[in-house]
């Protein structure tokens, strides 16, 4: 590759002999599709085995944190260790709901894209402890700012889902007037802000919504939500930058699912340092956690809350976990991981574990499940048929296209309305 | 009434609206106790403690990000550029979050911020120093691009900014700030206590966005322009005696189509001016414009006199600027045609 | 000659240039092992192993500002953004610097590098998957835009973008990536099988930058159109019986002025079209020159034909894309003035 | 603050009361002007107390040294501990002169801004050692991409004066043809990248270099330099992360010094955490190095080096400094700092503090040096005097304004053409 004379033409010669050559390391990930999976380099804390330490603790005593996996849940599904939450099986049964509801939605949706009747979809399945567990650990007022991947967040706030399948089909029902991709939710009254289709914007923005309720001696924080792969974005270092120097009341969650598409972590740079301890070189304290364990996820968001909340500033909190299904509708995960990768991840699904617990828990019994999961299934059933006669995507029951021409701006702008007409609208 | 330069004008704006409305907070970077390196925020830290008008690190995305995030909380974040050429890095944030949040949010959420940037050249602050991107801005749906000329309209133009529940670009041509400089480089540059807009009132008043104004009437040929090419033009005017009518547009986005159209109506000859680079700046739109709205009326073609297709020179400052003989050259042209 | 669509066009352009030239790298989101979500790098890193065809981070100002470093070592990079609409968070990179190397180093350094982007919508992609951002680039000086309208004139043209020496965005219309799709939303895409333009060599060639093709001569209309335009114009052509000149600029930087004024000294009319937004998009530009250039020729104004200026809505994709009904009405118009 | 009607309309009521209000934190540095200097918080490693660890070393193994001061010279100018590099004489002498020249320099060039013979300048004084030892411990060979404070760097390498005076000057010798702001240098010969006006670009400009480097088997690597201030842009986040993920080549330097125009270096975060701790949480190595000691700034630079020149990757080195004097001719630090801040810095002077230890080497003595000081003065005198009859900034002796048209691509533009006629040249 030397010889070119283009490569000349820039480079001045003079290369030292006594070097070998560079050369240069593109990650890989452990197995491609038709490989065995391997997960055998996965560093597991055991379940219980991590420290609490002290909400005013200071960041960098606590710096392993960010490099051990807090667990509550262990393989028979008792609650043990340290970080085992105060948490009620009220709390635990609805975050079950959440997190059932969230799966059944999800797959709803995934089926209404293949019938044609939205035009894109995201499901979050594997991930639902993530969002039903972080949202029953915040208070209702807490600003969420969430990605695609989130509308766990919204079905845990009691956020109308006639209303997501709405938006989702782009039909009379949609409050987004039509104008977003599906799965782009936005509720000021839920307190969850505008999902934007451009990662990691979100992240900064939510350190600058806690630092506007700090400067207004409010009480309400903020959390957000961005990706493994999304943590390389330029707004990742900016949220870490802001959010120490001011000591802004925000979690700042990633919610690391393996994989970016088609990319998997390492290409984020996941494995030569967990993105939890991103954070810690920042000066913020960081914490990593079974995504699949929601006791665990609970747990450490109460104690960033906590922290936020008593003005000891944001947390990093890494979500470990697995993306089970595919990107998004428009993703097929078969041509570049092996196709159990999923069926194998260690840290099981965030379902059946918290089931498990409330089981062994004497809370829950696999009737009880069926009948649960039998209820949510009939319900998102009733509410698609509700949300489908005001529309589907493309069959033109939408919002009048004339309000395609408003709300760029607050006031009307005298150039739209000369182009509605032009339209015809 | 005080005698104000444009720098003391933006000041007393923010001091106006941060005493008025609490909400409004002031940030960027070297803003806060040192007053901003053009010292538009001096005394504001002193005047409303350090969490009213404070630092920022150097991160514009973030503090436009920063800023986003604040103003859908409730606030009316104020934030520094420290210049205009640095406004890229957070170019995302403007374009793909504050221009588009209250579009798809259909209204649950909107950005009340205004992003103040010194923009222009003629301080020979070579090519990161010296541009002016306003052209990019008006290009994305969703901003609005401001420009003042005078102290006067920069208080009043900022306090409507200010107040405004829209992202707003605020664009400061810094060559104006202690001067209405007109491009005669080699003339001893007047104070603006010797112009009329420097008579700027203490208290609060506005100045609406996209109403231009006609700073110099006139029969022969309407001239476009805004910030420092609205005294370049008023020089071009007098150097070449030819009888035109010069509008400072004032605000880009939204702009004042009628007042432009009116006069070009009027006088069938139109040349706009701008110290940005030629193609594509904001100087095409009003072209393409003027062409459309006035073909009947057009006796020459509209002229654009602009910088020169390249990034800005550090020894040429003057041989890039479009001083007031290429912009006089431009009329006579027209007059010509 | 092989029948290729417009994706499999920019793969072999990309292979071409692999082969014959070891200092091309490809890298981008998604682009190694999975091949680009729209499948242009499929088989790259297969064939030419994971050091010349990688994957990235997550972040447009990292990848572009890797392949400055790059490019100035000696290498000809070729990135991928995944969409045109993150391009943003490059914006900085590119303008600031792939724009100004050669220019502010006085030749010491360059930027071979090509920035592939899949823009436009047509595909249901909402407000961020949609976007025609090529008007910003064009008023970067130091920039070329480049925008290819069929299978063959993207591998022609990617071949001379990664040739050129100095930094190309090279935007891709992701709607024709599989079949000339003219407008007409409610009746079957034809494959690019059927279009003459899909017959394309396997080899090396080059489609030069900065000259445009008439892609339908005609005598009473010349409409500038690029990418998905140009086949919405030549079905206007067809529905409105207007004489009109389709012409397929293909290079917006370098812009071939002269194929432009002929042919508007003949028609006396000019439309242009473009899927941007209208307010200071590339037509603003175009309109400028024309009037400029042509003034005593026309006999209309220039027309735009544009995207509102919205961000482009989910639900109603059709009634922002210009089809060719719009278009037609603009020419019979034109033809009326 | 809460009252406001504009407030309530965003925000959803429902405030807990059981919280006290959230405040926000604003950094301010230990000490304003007229307030005593005050540098007690400053943690200072001894000198030679640092470890040095194995060139292989697993970065999180070795995560300690972010937070230490890597430290040679001490009080009384003996090399001491683990870090002491192997240095010729020769090779200390040749970087004192570097500094002794580059602070001359700096003098005249800054005293021709105040004469109006220059539009700006950025003298780079206090920090010479930077500059001076990382060239030396670097090869020629190697690609440097440094930022407007880097000018030694070019002084070390032999690039001639007259040229950078050229530069600063605009005038006719100057090889950037007029285009850029003083300072803004670039040579391909002396492998000196094109200096951007906008902070922080070069950083991943350099990460890129490196990896074409590698990607080619070369044996080149790559550094760049950024301030402490400049840290908090995207560009810093980029380079961490592509340096990290594909273990290219380069170093990648942060200039602490102390001060960003007017915000201390807490305003980037630096009081959270050392501005090395960020390269930690990538899986990145770094040093933090006393930036005024040439000898343990040599050590670190070879180490660095070496380790990326085995295919170890990427090092962060922060070099803890201090900005002596103003950020530029264009500022006045009296306003925001105690006037004598400089000269209470702990670390004192790199030029005294390496004249001393060559003497206490009995290399070295005072009437040496001040022959020196003398010489390194009369040159800069003699090449400003031939500098300037070559033109200064504003007197019109410049490169031909025609030449501005050129060179913005490689083929000439021929809408440029059309212009330069326009413009009459
Ligand atoms: C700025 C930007 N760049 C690229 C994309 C395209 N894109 C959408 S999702 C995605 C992968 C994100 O992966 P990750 O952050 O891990 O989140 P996950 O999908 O796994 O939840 C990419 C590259 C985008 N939407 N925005
Ligand atoms: C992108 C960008 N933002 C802002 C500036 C203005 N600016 C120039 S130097 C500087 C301070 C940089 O401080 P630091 O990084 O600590 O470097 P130092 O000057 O101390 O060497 C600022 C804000 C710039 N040049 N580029
Ligand atoms: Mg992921
Ligand atoms: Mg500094």
């Amino acid at each position: 590759m030397l010889h070119s004379p283009r490569l000349d033409r820039q480079a001045v010669a003079l290369r030292p002999a006594r070097n070998a050559p560079l050369t240069l390391r593109i990650p890989e990930p452990v197995a491609r599709p038709g490989e065995p999976v391997n997960f055998s380099k996965l560093r597991l804390s055991a379940p219980g085995a991590v420290r609490r330490p002290a909400l005013d603790a200071e960041p960098r005593s606590i710096h392993d944190l960010a490099y051990e996996l807090i667990r509550v849940l262990d393989d028979e599904g008792r609650a043990v260790g340290p970080w085992v939450p105060e948490i009620s099986s009220a709390t635990l049964l609805s975050g079950l709901r959440t997190m059932m509801l969230t799966r059944v939605f999800d797959e709803r949706m995934y089926r209404a894209q293949r019938q044609g009747k939205c035009s894109f979809y995201v499901r979050s399945t594997g991930e639902e402890a993530v969002s039903a567990a972080q949202a029953a650990a915040l208070d209702a007022a807490d600003m969420l700012f969430g990605s695609y991947r989130s509308q766990g967040l919204l079905i845990a706030r009691g956020y109308p889902i006639v209303k997501m399948m709405g938006q989702v089909y782009s039909n009379l029902l949609d409050p987004l007037l039509g104008r977003q991709m599906p799965v782009m939710y936005s509720s000021r009254e839920h307190n969850y802000f505008t999902v934007s289709g451009n990662l990691g914007t979100q992240f900064i923005q939510a350190v600058g919504w806690a630092m506007g309720s700090a400067l207004s001696g409010d009480t309400r924080i903020a959390a957000s939500w961005i990706g493994d792969g999304t943590t390389a974005e330029g707004d990742f270092h900016y949220a870490l930058t802001f959010a120490s120097v001011y000591r802004a009341p925000v979690i700042l969650n990633v919610v690391n699912n393996q994989w970016a598409i088609s990319s998997f972590q390492g290409i984020a740079g996941g494995d030569e340092a967990p993105f939890a301890a991103r954070a810690v070189g920042y000066g913020l304290p960081a914490l990593r956690v079974d995504g699949n364990d929601f006791l665990a996820v609970y747990a450490a968001t109460k104690w960033a809350a906590q922290r936020a909340r008593s003005n000891h500033g944001a947390t990093m909190i890494e979500l470990f976990t697995y993306r089970a299904e595919a990107h998004s509708t428009s993703d097929d995960p078969s041509r570049y991981r092996p196709a159990d990768e999923g069926s194998k991840w260690p840290l099981g699904d965030p379902i059946a574990r918290l089931k498990q617990h409330l089981i062994v828990r004497g809370e829950w019994s696999e009737e009880k499940h069926a009948a649960l999961q039998e209820e949510v299934t009939q319900e998102v059933r009733n509410i698609q048929r509700e949300a489908e006669a005001q529309g589907v995507h493309g069959n033109n029951q939408t919002p009048s296209p004339r309000t395609m021409f408003e709300g760029v701006f607050k006031e009307p702008d005298p150039r739209l309305l000369k182009q509605r007409q032009e339209a015809g609208f | 009434m005080a005698t104000m330069n444009m720098i003391q004008a933006i000041n007393s704006a923010m001091v106006t609206m941060m005493t008025r409305d609490p909400q409004v907070v002031v940030f960027g970077e070297d803003v806060g106790y040192f007053g901003g390196v053009f010292r538009a925020t001096d005394g504001l830290q002193k005047k409303f403690g350090k969490h009213r008008c404070f630092d920022t690190p150097i991160a514009e995305g973030g503090i436009v990000g920063a800023a986003i995030g604040m103003g859908a909380y409730g606030m009316r974040p104020v934030v520094e550029i420290q210049f205009a050429d640095y406004i890229y890095p957070a170019f995302d944030q403007l374009t793909s979050e504050a221009a588009r949040i209250r579009y798809r949010s259909a209204g649950d959420f909107s950005v009340p911020m205004v992003v103040r940037t010194p923009y222009g050249g003629g301080i020979f602050g070579g090519q990161t120093h010296s541009q002016s991107p306003e052209g990019l801005f008006t290009h994305v749906v969703g901003l609005k691009v401001v420009i003042p000329s005078t102290p006067y309209d920069a208080k009043g133009l900022l306090i409507s900014s200010i107040e405004d529940d829209d992202p707003v670009i605020f664009l400061e041509p810094k060559r104006l700030y202690t001067g209405p400089f007109d491009g005669r480089h080699d003339v001893a540059v007047k104070p603006w206590s010797a112009h009329p807009a420097a008579e700027v009132p203490e208290d609060y008043y506005r100045v609406p966005l996209g109403q231009a104004s006609i700073v110099r009437p006139g029969e022969d040929v309407t001239i476009l322009a805004y910030g420092t090419m609205v005294h370049v033009a008023l020089a071009a005017a007098a150097e070449s005696g030819v009888d035109a009518e010069v509008i400072d547009l004032r605000s880009l986005i939204p702009l004042d189509v009628e007042t432009i159209m009116t006069s070009v109506h009027k006088t069938g000859r139109c040349i706009v001016v701008h110290e940005a680079t030629k193609t594509s700046g904001f100087g095409a739109e009003l072209a393409a414009l003027v062409q459309r709205e006035c073909f009947y009326q057009l006796e020459a073609p509209v002229e654009r006199v602009t910088g020169w297709d390249i990034p800005y020179p550090h020894a040429f400052e003057w041989q890039y600027f479009p001083g007031p003989a290429r912009v006089a050259a431009a009329m006579r042209q027209a007059m010509e045609a």
